[in-house]
Order: C-alpha cells, then structure tokens, then sequence
C-alpha cells in the first residue's frame, strides 16, 4: 500500500559499460497494479529490480533516487531487509523452494522471527488470498516441486504474501504458463491490488491491458511514455508507443 | 484482522541481526584463508625443499642416470618411463573406456545400465593397494607364465594402470556425452539420421572438449598414481631404458616411495626426491590445468 | 538403410557391449579374487586379534587405526574445506585473486597423493617434529582430501539453483539466512557425499600413512595422538610385497577383504546420497 | 472451477445491459405511439428527454464490446454475440430515434384532432411493439423459434402502411385542411414501417448469434 | 522492417473496401436524384439492382472486421479504424437503402410531370452528396478538417427540408391532384434528410478514429 | 505433399501406466495447414511425435495405425529413418546445431549422402524458403547460436526444409519466441503450405485460427473435434471445444 516514486534513475551494468536505464521518472500509485511494458531488453526486468534493490545481486549500479513512501531506498540509510521485506517478489519461471508446501509459505515468516503457533494461520491465510489453499489444504506436506507451474507460481505468490508486503513485484509471472493458469493468475492480481501495490511486467499487452490501471512503456532504457492504461492503450501519445502497441515495431 | 496484521505489528528487526552476519562472514573468511595458505604453503614448501636439487640443473633434468648411492641424480629416464608407463594405460583405457561411455550414455537399456554405472564407481575408488595386491598375486604371475620375463613389467603396469584410469575416463566422458542437450539429438533423429550418425556427428563433437578432458584427467592420474604400479612393474635399482614391454621398470612415484625409506636426513637425496616430487605435481598440475581449461571452454561454448 | 551401413552399425555396437564388458569384468575380477581368496583368512580371532611379527594374530590395531586415521583427517578437513567452499562460492567476489586461488585449489587437488605424503613426511614429520604418529597421518591425509571437500562442497553448492537464492532475498532474508536455510539446506546430501567420497579415498592410501602414520604392523592401539598407528593399506602392502609365506599372503588377502568392505560401505552411503539428491534437485 | 470468471461476468453484464436498452428503446416507441393517440405532449416531452439515455448507454455497450473483444480474445458463440451485441445496439438506438421523431410530430399536431380515428397505426405500433419484444427474449433466452416468422410479420406492417398511406393520401385530397395533420401522420407511420425493419435487422443478427448462420429477414 | 505485414496489409484492404462502398452508396444517393429529376426509370430500376452489390459488400467487410479483431488483436489507432469501419458500413447501408427508396418512388411518379420544379431536392442532394465526399476524404485521408463543421451543415439540410415540407404542404392545399407526387416528394426530401444525419454518424466516427475523442454531430 | 491417416491410433508411456492418446481417428489433408489444440498434456504433442515415431524415443508404445500415403508406419515393415526424412519436425525451443549456419542446413542432406557439388544450392534454397536467407547469406560461417530465437527457428525450419520432406510437424513453434518473431513464422507457415503438408501444434488459438485450414481439438487423449478452422472456431460441434476456445475450461 505505497507510492514509489523514481528521480533520474539510471542503472549501469558492467562497470557502467551498459546503461540499462536512462533518467527513468516514474510515478506508481498505490493500491494500482501498474504494468511494464515495452520489447525485450528496453530494462523492464532492470526498472523492476531497482524497486527491491535486487539489481545488486548482478552487479549493477545505481543512480538517482527511487522513493517509496517517502524515503529514498538508495540513500544508504535503508535497510535492504526491511525493504525486501515491504517489497515483495514473484519471478518469471516458478521457483519454489524444494521443500512442502508448507514450508515454502512459512519460509518467509520463519527468517523474519514469526512464532511458530501462529505460523499456521498465516500460512493458510497466505495461501487463500493466493486463491491456493482449496486445492493443497489437503497436501500441505507435499513437495512443492510435484505441482504444476500454475500452482508452482501461485505458491510463489502466496509466499510472497505470508512476509506481509506492500508492493509485490511480478516480473513476466505468466509467461511460462499455459492460458488458464494464467487467467487464474490475472483473476488473483485483480484481487490482490485492493491490499496491496503491484508492480507486474509483461510482453503480453492484452494482459497489461487487462490487469493494469497504469502501464509504461519503456525502450531501450528509456520510459517513452506513462499513464493509464486505457488511454495509453487506446490513445497512445508518443509515435513509437503506438507503433508498439499495434504491432508496427522496428 | 487477519493473521498478517498482527504480524505487521510483529517487530521482526532484532539489532544482533547484522553484527552475526559480519561476524559469519568474517570466520568464513579466515577459515578460507587458512586452507588456501595451507595450500600455497605445502607447494612453496616442496620448492623451496626441492631447490638444491633444481640446482644441479641440466644434471638434474636432463641427467640419464639415477643413482643415489654414487650420488647421481637425473630423471631424465624417470620421466620417460613414467609416461611410457601412462600413456600405455591411457590408450588402453580410452578403447575401452570411450565405447563404454557412449554404450552407456546413449545405447545401454536402463537395467544394464545400473549394474555398469555403480560398477564404473566403484572402480573409482578402490584402494590402490588392493588392486596392486591383485596384481602382483596375479597378473604379474600370469605375463611370467605367458610370456615369460619377470613378470613384473611395463605391460602389468599398464594393464594395471588401465583399470583404475578406466572409471575417470569412463565417468566423465559419459557427463560430457548426457550434457549435450537432448534437443540436438532429436533434431538429428527427425532428419532422418540414425543412431548412430548422430552420435557421432552431433553428439560426440559436441562432448568432444569434455572427453578429451576426461583422457587428460585419466593421464594425470595414471601419471601420479602410486602403490598398484609400485607393485608390479618391477623397480630395478639402476632404471634404464626398457626394450620391450616385458622389461621392469622405475616410474617418478615408486622411487619416491621406495628411496623415502632410506634416504638420510638433510641429504641431496632427500632434496633429490622432494624434487621428484615437484616435478610429479608439476606435470599433474599442467594436465589437470588443460583439463580444467578445456571444460571450462566445453561448457562456455 | 544400405545393408553395408546396417553391418557396421551392427559391428559397431558389439564393440560397444564388449566394452562395457570388459570394464565391468574387471571390478568383478579384481574385487572377487579378493574376497574368494580372503574369506578364509576372516575369523574372530583375526578381526580382534593383535598382529605377531609377518604372519601371526590379527589385524584389529590396523582396522581401528585406519577409523582413527579417517577420523582425523575428516576433522581437520571438513570444516575448513565446507568453509572455504561457502566463502568461496557465496561470499568472495568475482575477480582475479579468487580466480587464482579456485586455480590454486583445483591443481593441489590432482597433486599426487605421493608428493603430499612426502611433504608430510618432511614438514609435519620431521621439522614440526611430530614423528611418525596419528596426528602427522590425520593432518597429512587431511591436507590430501581438503581441495577435494573444497571442490566437492563447492560443486554441491553451486547446483543450487540462483532462483532460489533471489526468492530468498526477495522475502527479505539476509545473506547467512538464506545461504543457512536455502543453501546449505538443499546442498547438504552433496556435500555429504562429497565428504564421503573423500573420506573413502582417506581409508584406501597407501603412501602418506605409510611415511607419516606408522609402518602397518604395529602390535598396540594409540595411546595418543602423537603415537604411531597401523592401517590396513599399510599392513596389506608391507604383506603382499614383504611375506612369503601361505599365511602371511592370506592375512594379506584378509586384510584387504576388510578394506574393500569399509571402503564399500563408505562409498555406498555416498552413492546413495548422491542419488537421492540430484533427484531432488531435479524436481521429484 | 470456473475460469475466466471476470470475462464471463462481464458478457452477462453486457447481455443485460443490450436488454436494458432494448426495454428502454421499446418503452420509448410505445409511449410515443401512446402520446400520439392520446395527444399528450408531456409524455412526448419526457421521450425526447430520455432518448439521452439510450444515447448513453449505447455508447457505453459499444465501448464494452470493444474492450472485451481487445481484451478477452473471444471466440464461437461469444464472439458472435459480442458483434451481434454492436450491431443491434444502432437498431435500438434507431428505433428509439425514430420514437423521438414520432413524439417531435406529437408535439406539432397536439393542439388539433386527428383527421381521423387512428386504427391501423395502433396496429402498426403493436405488431413492432411484439417484435422487439420478441427479439429481446430471442436474445436473452438464445432462442429463435419466435423470430423466425419475421418477415412475414414484417410484411404485414407494410401491407398497414401501404393501406394508412392510401387512406390518408384520400383524406387529404378530400380535405385540404387535414393535410398538415394526414402529412405527420404520414410520417408516423413510416417511422413505424421503419421500426418494423430495425426489429427485422434485430432478429438476423439474433440468428446469426444463436446458429452461427447469416439469414436475411425483410 | 515491416513487422506483422500480413496484418498491415489486411488493415489496408479492409479500409480500401469500405471506401469503395462508400463510393457506391455516394453513386447510389446521386444517381437516385437523378433520376428523380429526369424522371429515369431505367437508371432508377439499376439502382434498385445494384443495390445488392452494396448488400454483400457490408456483410463482407463486417466478417473481415471481425476476423482481424478476433485474430490479429488490434490495438489503439488500428481497433479504433476497425471499430469505425463496422459502424459506418451500417450507415453506408443506410444511405444506399434510401437511395433505393427514392428509386422506387422515382418508379412510382415517373409517369407524370412535378407538381413543382426541383430545386430545393436537389440542393440538398447536393449538400449531402458534400458531406459523403468528405466523409469518405476524411477516412481514407484521416484528416478531419473538412468535416468537423457537419452540425451546421446537416443545419442547412434540415432547413431546407422544413422549407420544402411547407412547400409541398401548400401545394397539396392549394392542388389535391398534386397530393399524390406531392406526398412522394415529401418522402424523397425525408430521406434526403435522413442521409445527412446518417453522414454526420459517419463524420462523428471517423473524428473518434483519428484522435479518439467522442463527439457527437447532430 | 501427403496425406495422414490415423486408424484407432493409441498411445501409451510407461508400461501402459499413462493412456495418453485414445482411439485417435483424424484425416489430415495434403497441402493444408492442420493445427491441434487442446489443454496442457491432453495429448498433442504426443500425437505430433508418433507422427514420425519419435516418441519410441520416450519409451511409448503405440498401437493402431498411422498412415501416410496409403502406407501404415507402424507395421513393423516401414523403414524410420526414411519415414523422418519425409516427415521433417520442428521443436518448441530452437534447437540448432551448434555449428554454423550453413552446416547446419547442410546436415540433413549429407547425412542422406547428398552430393557435395549440389549442397550450396540446396543450402541456399532451403533458407529462401525459410525466409531467413536474406539475414544470414554474409554470416554463413558463423555459429548458429549467435543468432535470436526468431532467427534460430527459421534456420530449424531451413534445417528441415534441406532433407526435403513431405510432410512438417512443428511442436509449439512459436511459444519461446516474442510477437514479432513470431508473426515472421506464421507468415512463413502460409507461404510452406502450398509445398508442405503441415501439422502444428499450438497453445494460442489465435494463432491456429490464423494460420491453419483445418483444426483438431484433443482433450485427455481423446480427439474431441476435428474440422475446418473457420467451422470449429466460429461453430465448433461439441460442447467441451466451446467450452474451451471461449475459455470457460474446467
Ligand atoms: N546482468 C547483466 N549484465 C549486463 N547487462 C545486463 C544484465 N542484465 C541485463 N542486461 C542488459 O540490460 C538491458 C536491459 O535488460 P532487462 O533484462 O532489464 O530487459 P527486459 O526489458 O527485462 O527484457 P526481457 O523482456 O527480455 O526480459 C539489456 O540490454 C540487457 O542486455
Ligand atoms: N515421456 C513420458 N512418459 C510418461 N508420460 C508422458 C510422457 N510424455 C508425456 N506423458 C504424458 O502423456 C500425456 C500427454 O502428453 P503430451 O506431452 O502429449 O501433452 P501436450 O498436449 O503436448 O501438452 P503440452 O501442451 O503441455 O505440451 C500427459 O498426461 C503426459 O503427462
Ligand atoms: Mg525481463
Ligand atoms: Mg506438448
Ligand atoms: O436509420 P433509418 O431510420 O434511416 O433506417
């Protein structure tokens, strides 16, 4: 349930050889689901990983500021787990953790100290809002990695949750599932902005348009244009968002 | 009010967090730094150890004879015998050994192939003693029957030597060969190609870096092995260069082994030896070296 | 399909079976003469007895000894070895010194097991003076598996996917917490195994406890650390290469009939633990 | 379980809507014909007040159509009903003009009898007033059997047309000072003539929606 | 690199044929006139023929639409062209309908001389004629300038339809014999009307397709 | 250029544990583009695979008869290797050899012992076809792997293309690709079909309803409908084959 706000962001990779994005100023209203788009390699993965600090794993550099809530992440006050911890995180293929399911949503909590009598609770509570418990309440204690990528992502997503987030971060979450896991997926994301921000990136723009009430374009580094969805989608402003978006790119 | 919004009041930051993080990280570091020195240390320690010998120079390397008692030292034929003895076994093992692997990686039905694999592992690891033991109870005993001789040969060493290089050979060729993705050979099999066309113009040049590693690694090991070729090749005194394959000879580790038990403290011969051995680890050293390259380049690729 | 080209796939694969036959024929050779010539020396007497010069008693000193001389050698190595691998793989940073070091790390691992039981001949035998004792043979074996843990630790723990190490620091654990819960959690049967495997090559050589630990036929257990100890390498090769009577080749036999069969053991766990985690990794 | 259950609510809510505006549109021509014979420009009034309405919502079913078809990628029957759901929305729209028109006729010719007793233009009025409510259970039921005859029906609305015509046509020649009343009635039944083909168009596109054929009814 | 060519191309075409009908619906309401003032039955009785061509050329333009929407997933400016193109066939249509009604007026009255020469009809044909030219300029140009004055375009046309009702109505006093031709000609201005509004629907949706902004022409 | 005809064809994995096709009866005619569709692991790529019996690989046993051009493929008597030489396949990822380009076109042809002299215009020929020539004809030497997913899946559809089949099979062509990549291989799908007979496998059913003349419907193994493309998507039959390409699955 917050504002992100960037400020000239630019990230570097590789001793600054590649510059991923480019004075990025971006807006993100909460209780919104706002959607990435733009062709692969324009930084959308990058922009999105800037949110959570994640970035640094691959050895980017940062610049500029990325506020949330106020404060800016990058100011070297933050604390990186406290932030991880507001900013949740669901990546393109499913990645639990190879152990049950349980265990997998109660991850999160554990780290972070939860008691363990009320574990259960918040792992069922967890896994309904990720419109999951119906079908696994009966095999809790199966490993993760027996279920199908729908359910595999959905368990992502109801991980996510159990660490009570405030922005969740979705990079691609559909693209290796087959059409109803994602129409399951997109039905939850609906669900989901009522309590909390997302951020979702995505190739398919029927899904964006579907999803999101705000989209931004990017290409090649650069945010080309932000708005609502439907007028971005139906009344693009710039010329190469609308090349884009039907399809007369390149 | 669910679950989660009390555990948002929950405060989960507890201060020690970090300094046991640094605290971790910094013990991983020295306990890492410790093996590493060790390392560096048992290596600059046998150079530094060896140096006398070195000094004696082109005596030393290029030197033909062995002789502690009359104080020369030359490893020339040392070597020469270390790799004739290797290099045998390596290309008895790499007939034997590449087949397998391919048999075992692309044509073997499941059941056979789980007797061979653990069979292929535990051949690994067999103490050398054993097999040396077997060897010289057996085949030494039969090449003396057979084909007369001491029995105690080159050709004993080799057969030998085949046998515990054949799992190394065996073991990573067949990685190399299953890690060329099965995408390549169903698209080969959908041109039309057979079996055996693609294993051997799409599955084997593709594992062909991981193979030859695999021979490299199995001639480092042959190279440095020990007390199985110690007991059956024969060890004369004074090495020479063998004529035939029948003939006893002296490898770099049996003198090691042999002449550690008597040499004198402080001695040429000691230094003599300690350079044996550098001269051992160094040409371990450069074959795992390419072997290590040549996988690297294999999986870059 | 011309015929010509269906004879040589034929050919070529009878090739193939003979092969692979050949390679198994000669664990069975080598492992079944051992046993069919060593069962008969295998009594109660001889699992507990103490050896008596070449040919007499029992080789339960040796047995023992060799646990010890395992034992040792696991304690040093281990923890450094899992340590360096952790450090190595998570913490250090990517770049040249630690691309040497890796380097550095895998040539010790090929050295000749030979050249390091020399070192430890020389250094912890004779300038640290130690002798020739449990603790020069532990250390010595040691120093031999340690790139081997290292190498084998960092390999179980690479196979990790980075998947789930990103998952973990999304959901804001820290570094240790992810590296402890996700890590070590799901590369542990590999570092295990790898442990295994080195504690198998520790049990089976020959030459280091031959010139650091003790000459095979010692008559007593270790008092201390700093006592001589026998092992069943040793006291096989001093026998096959030094006896020439009926019973000394048969205790020979026997002894290396207890080895293999430790060494089996030890190499069965790990093989099997090995399997069960790569399937898991794999997915099941 | 239940997918796309966004989507699917979404084309219901659609249907209704189409139903809302047919109700509306049909309400609109029946009160016009109603205002008419009662010569009640109030009611007239209030049609062409809420003609804005109808305007309204078939902008806002347009624009529906237009999202779930970018959107929700619909096929078969949906997409037939979603196209059939653009297409009768102008008929609709039409037919509640055409109401319009008739209440802006109510509104000049209020003041002066009719030149005489309308019959047929209230049987007119009825037989459309049948067929759109026909088309609007057709449509919500996905049932064609009462469409089917439309052409006919149809026909029989010319036939009254062609007679009221005829009729007026001697009024006027016989009494000149009923032409400015006959004209506008005139006209009033054209618009109902004309309602009668809109209902025509309904029903084929309703057909269309329900069997995947195109069949033309005129 | 032309991306999705196949797409692009069918867009093109897609556009092509809705011109070309609107040419013909422009040929059929001229030629209606026309034929009216020359009192042309043949011409008349081709327009009724042709019509059928008009006919097929709506069904198929709208089957295309629906496979590029339900296929390609048009987007933006290319969902709105689509959309655009499906309504404005049902006014092209339209326009081609009341030119076949003229016609068949046209044969009706073809047999005796106006009661009144012509010169209001065909200044609103004229005007229409105007107003469909630039429509079909505007869509194929996607320049809106010419047509964004329609309001008072349309404006002048109904007035001159008041003007020509108020004509015919004395004439029909002043002249029962006339009532009949009279009666016709009141009908051929009405649709004549009707032809304006229909333009403007059209002029109204190609401003939606170009800058995507509502507005509405009456 | 050739008919299918399948006859009760079933088709088993693992010991006959997994039913995966059921009595499968289809007809698939010569120079038309066939698409199958249907629901994750309801059979289809099963189906494409025993096409050209390259699900033996997967240890299946299929039963029934499959038969092209009057001749049934499975009775015992029907050569494999020629039979994929005519029934050319395409994979979901782009699996080019990793050589160059111009070997890997080269490799089906010398396989089948086509002579050298005649290999660069059949090299040449085999990538026009593919559209993919133009982008390649300087760059032959280079490593096939350097190229973009797009470019990669033209060059397996050259690679096919190169040994001459009848008939192609293409497993989910386009599912690793990204639209533009994509929309450049169905343009080439419709240019093949007047050479080829083609069957191809399909998560999108936009893209079936694009490219394809006639359609197959599978579900759990069973072919639930099979017809012209326009019929079954405008009008499909059956109840379960509305029920899901309009997507009210389940
Ligand atoms: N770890 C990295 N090191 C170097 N360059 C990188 C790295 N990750 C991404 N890049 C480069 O940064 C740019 C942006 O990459 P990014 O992954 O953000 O694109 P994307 O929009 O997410 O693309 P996709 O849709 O393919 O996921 C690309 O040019 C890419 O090559
Ligand atoms: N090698 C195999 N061993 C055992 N079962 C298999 C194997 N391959 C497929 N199956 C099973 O056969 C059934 C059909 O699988 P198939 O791969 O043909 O489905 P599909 O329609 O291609 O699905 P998808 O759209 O996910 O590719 C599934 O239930 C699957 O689990
Ligand atoms: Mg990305
Ligand atoms: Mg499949
Ligand atoms: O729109 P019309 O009333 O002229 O059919």
């Amino acid at each position: 349930m917050s504002t992100i706000e960037t400020r000239e962001l630019n990230v570097y990779y590789g001793d600054e050889k590649v510059h991923a994005l480019k004075n990025v100023e971006i807006k993100i209203e909460k209780n919104k689901v706002t959607a990435l788009i733009g062709p692969s390699g324009c930084g959308k993965t990058t922009f999105l990983r800037s949110l959570n600090r994640l970035n640094e794993l691959l050895g980017a550099t940062t610049k500029g500021k990325v506020i949330i809530d106020g404060k800016d992440i990058y100011d070297g006050k933050e604390d990186v787990i406290q932030l991880r911890k507001r900013v949740g995180m669901v990546f393109q293929h499913p990645n639990p953790f190879p152990m049950s399911i349980y265990d997998n949503v109660a991850y999160g909590p554990r780290i972070h100290g939860v008691k363990k009598k009320e574990l259960n609770g918040l792992v069922e509570e967890s896994l309904r809002k990720a419109a999951l418990w119906d079908e696994v309440k009966d095999r809790m204690q199966e490993i993760a990695l027996k279920f199908s990528g729908g359910q595999q992502q959905r368990l992502c997503i109801a991980r996510a949750l159990a660490v009570n987030p405030e922005i969740i971060l979705f990079d691609e979450p559909c693209s290796a599932l087959d059409p109803v896991s994602t129409a399951k997926i997109e039905a939850l994301l609906r669900e989901l902005k009522h309590e909390y921000t997302i951020v979702i990136v995505t190739h398919n723009m029927q899904q964006a348009a579907r999803v999101s009430d705000f989209t931004a374009f990017f290409l090649m580094g650069e945010l080309i244009e932000f708005g609502e969805t439907k007028e971005l989608f139906e009344r693009p402003r710039d010329k190469r968002t609308e090349d884009y978006i039907t399809g007369r790119f390149g | 009010m669910g679950v989660l919004e009390r555990v948002r009041i929950f405060k989960f930051w507890k201060m020690g967090e970090s300094i046991k993080e640094r605290l971790i990280e910094k013990l991983l570091f020295l306990l890492s730094l410790s093996s590493i020195l060790i390392v560096f240390f048992i290596i600059v320690f046998m150079l530094k150890e060896g140096l006398p010998a070195f000094a004696l120079g082109g005596e030393f390397f290029f030197g033909m004879t062995w002789h502690p008692a009359t104080n020369q030292f030359g490893i020339l034929i040392l070597v020469l015998c270390t790799f004739i003895v290797g290099i045998g076994a390596l290309v008895l093992a790499t007939i034997i050994g590449i087949p397998t692997a391919v048999f075992l990686a692309e044509f073997s039905p499941e059941w056979l192939r789980n007797i061979i694999k653990p069979c292929v592992e535990m051949l690994v690891g067999i103490p050398s003693v054993v097999i040396g033991f077997f060897g010289l109870m057996v085949l030494v005993i039969f090449i003396r029957d057979t084909f007369g001789g001491w029995g105690e040969s080159i050709l004993a060493g080799w057969i030998i030597l085949a046998i515990m290089t054949l799992p190394h050979v065996i073991s990573i060729s067949e990685d190399a060969i299953r890690a060329v993705p099965k995408a390549y050979k169903e698209a080969s099999l959908a041109l039309g190609a057979t079996h055996l066309q693609t294993v051997t113009r799409v599955i084997l040049p593709n594992a062909r870096s991981g193979i030859l590693a695999s021979l490299i690694l199995g001639m480092g090991n042959a190279v440095g092995e020990t007390m199985a070729v110690l007991m059956v090749i024969g060890n004369p005194e004074i090495p020479f260069i063998p004529e035939s394959v029948l003939e006893p000879v002296r490898v770099l580790t049996s003198t090691i082994v042999i002449e550690a038990a008597y040499m004198i403290w402080g001695s040429t011969h000691q230094h003599a030896l300690i350079a044996l051995g550098v001269v051992l680890f160094v040409i371990v050293a450069l074959l795992n070296a390419i072997t290590t390259v040549m996988i690297r380049k294999g999986m870059v690729k | 399909m011309t015929g010509n080209k269906k004879i040589t796939e034929k050919l070529v694969m009878i090739g193939m079976y003979v092969a692979a036959f050949i390679t198994v024929a000669a664990l069975f050779t080598v492992v079944g003469y051992v046993y069919v010539k060593g069962i008969g020396a295998i009594s109660l007497d001889f699992l507990l007895d103490y050896p008596y010069r070449l040919e007499f008693g029992g080789i339960f000193p040796q047995i023992v000894g060799t646990i010890y001389l395992a034992a040792v050698c696991l304690l040093f190595a281990v923890p450094l070895g899992v340590a360096s691998a952790i450090y190595l793989s998570e913490y250090a940073p990517d770049n040249m010194i630690t691309g040497t070091v890796r380097f550095f790390v895998e040539c010790l691992a090929g050295i000749p097991s030979i050249v390091i039981g020399l070192f430890g001949l020389i250094f912890l035998v004779h300038y640290l003076g130690l002798g020739i004792s449990l603790l020069s043979g532990g250390l010595t074996l040691g120093f031999m598996i340690l790139p081997w843990t290292i190498r084998a630790s960092e390999e179980a723990i690479k196979a990790v996917p980075g998947s789930y190490r990103e998952a973990s620091l999304a959901l804001g654990a820290s570094k240790w917490q992810t590296i402890r819960n996700v890590v070590l959690k799901n590369a542990y049967p590999g570092i295990i195994s790898g442990i295994l495997l080195g504690c198998g090559k520790a049990i089976g050589d020959t030459a280091i406890v031959l010139f650091t630990a003790g000459s095979g036929l010692e008559w007593f257990l270790p008092m201390a650390i700093t006592d001589p100890v026998g092992s069943l390498t040793v006291y096989t090769y001093i026998l096959a290469t030094q006896a020439h009577t009926e019973a000394g080749i048969l205790r020979a036999f026997g002894a290396s009939l207890v080895l293999l069969t430790m060494f089996f053991m030890v190499t069965v766990t790990a093989l099997y633990l090995r399997n069960r985690y790569v399937r898991r990794m794999s997915g099941w | 379980m239940a997918v796309r259950k966004e989507y699917i609510e979404d084309l219901e809510e659609l249907k209704e809507k189409v139903l809302r505006m047919g109700e509306l549109a049909k309400v609109a021509a029946d009160n016009a014909i109603k205002a008419l014979l009662q010569r009640d420009m109030e009611l007239a009034s209030k049609i062409l007040k809420e003609n804005s309405v109808i305007d309204d919502l078939e902008f806002e079913i347009e624009n529906r159509c237009t999202r779930l078809i970018a959107l929700q990628q619909p096929m078969a029957v949906d997409l037939r009903t979603i196209g059939t759901c653009m297409k009768i929305i102008t008929d609709l729209d039409r037919i509640s003009d055409l109401a319009g028109d008739i209440a802006e006729i109510v509104l000049q010719i209020a003041d002066e009898p009719h030149v005489k007793p309308l019959i047929d233009i209230p049987r007119m009025s009825e037989l459309s007033q049948g067929m759109i409510s026909d088309c609007l259970n057709a449509f919500s039921e996905r049932e064609i059997r009462m469409i089917e005859d439309f052409s006919e029906r149809d026909n029989v609305i010319d036939a009254l047309f062609d007679q009221v015509r005829r009729e007026l046509m001697t009024i006027m020649i016989e009494n000149p000072r009923g032409i400015r009343n006959a004209s506008h009635l005139l006209f009033v039944a054209l618009h109902l003539e004309r309602i009668g083909d809109h209902a025509c168009n309904i029903a084929s596109r309703i057909i269309y929606m329900v069997t995947g054929e195109k069949r033309k009814l005129e």
